[in-house]
């Protein structure tokens, strides 16, 4: 397969919030308390505004600014295919696919405003590979048994159905520092 | 071109404990996971299917973007998508067996919403649905999308009819001797005898035969025999031989009628010109033009790929353009090590040789686009259908395949 | 995939005929008589002596007598990958592959005797693409519905599983003249 | 090389009848089909597993000949056969759905006798087994070869264990906060923890725990985590940190003990050097001796390929070697251009960057070869192990996949 195809796509991003999510995040809650063993594992945000998110900052060019390449900064510690040359976006999973709920995260310094921001890398199931702009970074990656910072792991897994699609790059937040490694 | 629903949210109970509790994370901005919707399927999307990866990518030729995925399941060679503009549904005909590639064997037709790309149901049908590599003619839509058919193969050659509003299988006829199905009617299609006629059937709403006709032999299925790939217009459908010579069927008549011309001049015969590759020729409806891959071969070249398109005005019965393909070898082969554009992209374009096409496929509005791939590259190429300009191509389609389908 | 892959294997061809023969004939043929539609179908072979096989002239040079190129005089209508290539011969299907009793045949000229051989593409079944010396000639070949020199259908339909593998070409006779064709 | 068996005859009935009544073809001579049965697996046999075709494919390194394939079932990402040995048998994990990529799932293990390769038994298994693109310690069978051991993911972290004498599922044990499968015993393997431990269980035939002990914390996870291919030597599995610690840990004590040193000095590091790759690393039990593949990077290049393999003496504790890989990219392009050999093939290997290898194996004999694959070309080299020389390449390995696998 090629690499670092250019691809010229208008980035398509959705930024509203469904009515239904805490719902939503209470049947995750309820599942991850269960399911995830209770050895490591986190529970759910205990403090976050609810309120509309914030634009980023976008003016970035080359392409760290480009959501269809691989160099695009929020793919800091992707891998896979990107949703956005798949029919979906950088935030949004293609036509007729599901999600997992669970899913690895990033930590990624955008060009724009020198921030880092918290990446989550969600895997859009359900149908074969994609097959397009495969894409492998792992700044800040870890190994499996670190399993939310994991880019190997096959996190269809925790889908409705394990087929792996693509992957998508949500910024979630803004992260004070860049995570520790060397 | 994308509409977003059904947001999902936050899955950000997974951040790590600490992280949360030593605050060097602040829980702003944050973007939820969507999940994208289809547009309206346009005149200038197309179905791409890969044998390798056993699915079709859905394409708009116009910006070059993927719109959607259809995986098949583990059969051997997958099935494009069938568009039904009336249900707004694609029906994939497809095979899977109990462990992978062994086990008990299951057909099933799954039926996809064309806006969510949801599949809707699966409908079981009898176990003896054929597979070729390209699978050309192996399954069509009848007139109205009420009846999809399905050409079997094992152990008997029939075709299954199944009733797309119920989801239900109907019944399958026989069709021994004939192969492919390309649709007549609302319940009626033709199919390719190996005697050198074109059968048609007409069946009720139950399936059984209610007309059974065939033209008088106008092909010869060992000397010069037809191209499975048939190009409908109207009423018609245009079949053309290894040798270069067109059939133009004609369905209004009963029997229907036949009307051949040779395709190829004496002079480009003798420089053994030839129609040749897996979906060799495609129509264009209202301008009545059929358009063909052509290459200078040898006999047993059938399959072979073309430089050229050539384009025949079906009403004057004559050729009336020849389009030379670009060089889909070096773009892909750029592509391959990322060297797109500027200097090594020209050199690779002159030096790599270029294969030509073996697949073709058009679109029916008033602005055609002609779409051209090489089943062996990653690439296709996307020409003004009017004027055989290179518009644009598009990249990283899959493996391999030999079919490209415009959904209407 | 590549293509014309050079490859060096003895080619390790066995002529040994098996006693089970005749019946699965039998079973063959009583399956194609109910199965295959009347119109055009042929019936067991009338006259065939029974004896062991006459060993083929095989000193051929250059790819024309490489087993694993597709340029090997056999595989002149073959569409697939090469047996040879995928733990098989050009007579046998690899481990733990099956194959179905109906096939394609074309007609090739074997160079070292200038002479022409019926040849049997029987497809291997049961496992996945081989994915190895791909290889697609056509001389001779003919459309689907002149079923049995149709090298595109797949003939893995008639086998216990219909996945294809890899096919193999066998002689089963010397032919006369070479197939009709323009 | 091959044996033959299963002779099934003539399959001459679907002879044209008008070929047979004009006494056109003459039915000798005649080759009957035959079915190949695999040699005993032999030292230097490898399975090389592709992601896109979904099977593994088992190479002689010596001649580079394929000798068979095993296919997955449809889940994303194969794993290799595990070869027992004792029961020469197969075993193969697998996931598929009932309609493909949809329906329900069913998670089982396949059995197929190394001798003939048919599939003998499907055990199902609980639907929880994990996946990764590598699938690096995700399925191991445990010493002596009766117990196989599956890591889940999905919803909890946990290890099924299933009896390959009986086949049938035993149990699973919880390894919460942990991941993958190190053997250490017939009824105990090591898995990597979180918290930078190595924990080590024992079960009963029941699959009940008697023996959960861990070592002290010997990596930061966060810091210089180890990478999850462990190589293992007798009693002793070695891992390697993303900055080239080794850490050497020995299973006769209780709880095992750690032996940590770096494999790069300081003037390397400071140049950048670190392992990197996918299945980065490999020992020969007999020499003690670990190969690791190495490039020069920044952090976060962990998975990067690297242009050397760098030798460690396990018992020294130092590095005694360092080989250069030849240049596969060169190699696979020429393969792709069919332009092997020759003035362009040596231009190739001159103009063409190498990425170097990612995934490593070694065979276990007295005349061992190295294995080595970039995951994203379509060969893999073979060198000798105790010189780093360039043997000879297999070709055609697939298009993408992270694992070479030595059956013994």
């Amino acid at each position: 397969m090629s690499r670092l195809d250019r691809w010229l796509e208008d980035s398509a991003r959705g930024l509203a919030r469904g009515a239904g999510r805490r719902s939503f995040l209470a049947r995750v809650g309820r599942f991850s308390l269960g399911a995830l063993g209770a050895s490591t594992l986190p529970l759910l945000p205990v403090a976050r505004a609810d309120n509309e998110s914030h634009a980023l900052p976008e003016d970035v060019d080359g392409p760290e600014g480009d959501p269809g390449d691989c160099n695009y900064w929020r793919h800091c510690a992707i891998d896979g295919f990107l949703c956005e040359c798949c029919g979906g976006s950088t935030t949004a999973c293609p036509p007729g696919t599901s999600s997992s709920p669970v899913t690895w995260v990033g930590t990624c310094l955008n060009p724009a405003d020198d921030t880092h921001y918290m990446i989550s890398y969600n895997d859009c199931c359900g149908k074969g590979y994609c097959g397009r702009c495969n894409c492998n970074r792992n700044e800040g990656e870890r190994p499996d048994y670190h399993w939310y910072r994991a880019n190997d792991i096959n996190w269809c897994g925790g889908a409705p159905s394990q087929s792996y699609h693509c992957s998508v790059a949500r910024v979630i937040g803004r992260a004070s520092e860049q995570q520790p490694e060397r | 071109m994308l509409r977003f629903i059904g947001l999902i949210g936050l899955l950000a109970w997974l951040l790590p404990a600490t992280a949360l509790a030593d605050s060097t994370t602040d829980l702003e901005p944050f973007e939820a996971l969507e999940f994208v919707e289809l547009e309206p399927i346009s005149p200038h999307s197309v179905w791409v299917t890969d044998v390798i990866f056993r699915q079709s990518l859905l394409f708009d030729a116009d910006s070059g973007e993927a719109l959607a995925t259809i995986g098949n399941a583990l059969g051997s060679f997958p099935k494009p998508p069938i568009f039904s503009s009336s249900r707004n549904e694609f029906y994939v005909p497809e095979a899977q067996r109990k462990w992978g590639h062994r086990g008990e064997r299951t057909d099933f037709v799954t039926v996809y919403d064309a806006k969510t790309l949801n599949a809707e149901a699966q409908i079981v049908i009898p176990t003896q649905s054929g597979e070729s590599a390209g699978n050309i003619g192996y399954a069509n839509l009848l007139d109205g999308g009420d009846t999809l058919a399905i050409y079997n193969q094992f152990p008997a050659q029939s075709v299954s009819l199944i009733d797309m509003g119920e989801r239900t299988f109907i019944d399958s006829i026989s069709t021994g001797g004939c192969a492919g199905i390309y649709p007549t009617g609302e319940l009626s299609f033709a199919t390719l005898c190996g005697d050198g006629t074109l059968r048609e059937v007409e069946v009720d709403a139950r399936g059984q035969l209610i007309r059974d006709e065939s033209t008088s032999a106008f092909f010869d299925a060992v000397n010069d025999p037809v191209m499975m790939n048939g190009s409908r217009v109207g009423d018609r459908w245009v079949f053309i031989s290894f040798s270069g010579v067109i059939h133009d069927v004609d369905f209004r008549a009963s029997p229907p009628t036949v009307r051949s011309w040779s395709g190829v001049s004496a002079p480009e015969k003798s420089e053994g010109w030839r129609p040749g590759g897996r979906q060799v020729s495609a129509a264009h409806q209202k301008l009545e033009r059929l358009y063909v891959l052509f290459h200078p071969g040898e006999s047993g070249s059938h399959k072979d790929p073309g430089p050229e398109v050539w384009v025949f005005d079906l009403e004057a019965g004559s050729r009336i353009d020849r389009f030379s393909l670009p060089n889909m070898d070096a773009s892909a082969i750029a592509g391959l090590l990322g060297l797109e554009g500027g200097f090594t992209g020209w050199l690779l374009e002159n030096i790599v040789p270029a294969t030509g096409g073996d697949t073709l496929a058009i679109t029916q509005d008033d602005e055609p686009l002609l779409l051209v791939r090489n089943s062996s590259l990653p690439i296709a190429a996307v020409l003004d259908a009017r004027t055989g300009e290179h518009l644009r191509n598009l990249t990283e389609i899959g493996i391999s395949g030999f079919r490209l389908t415009v959904p209407r």
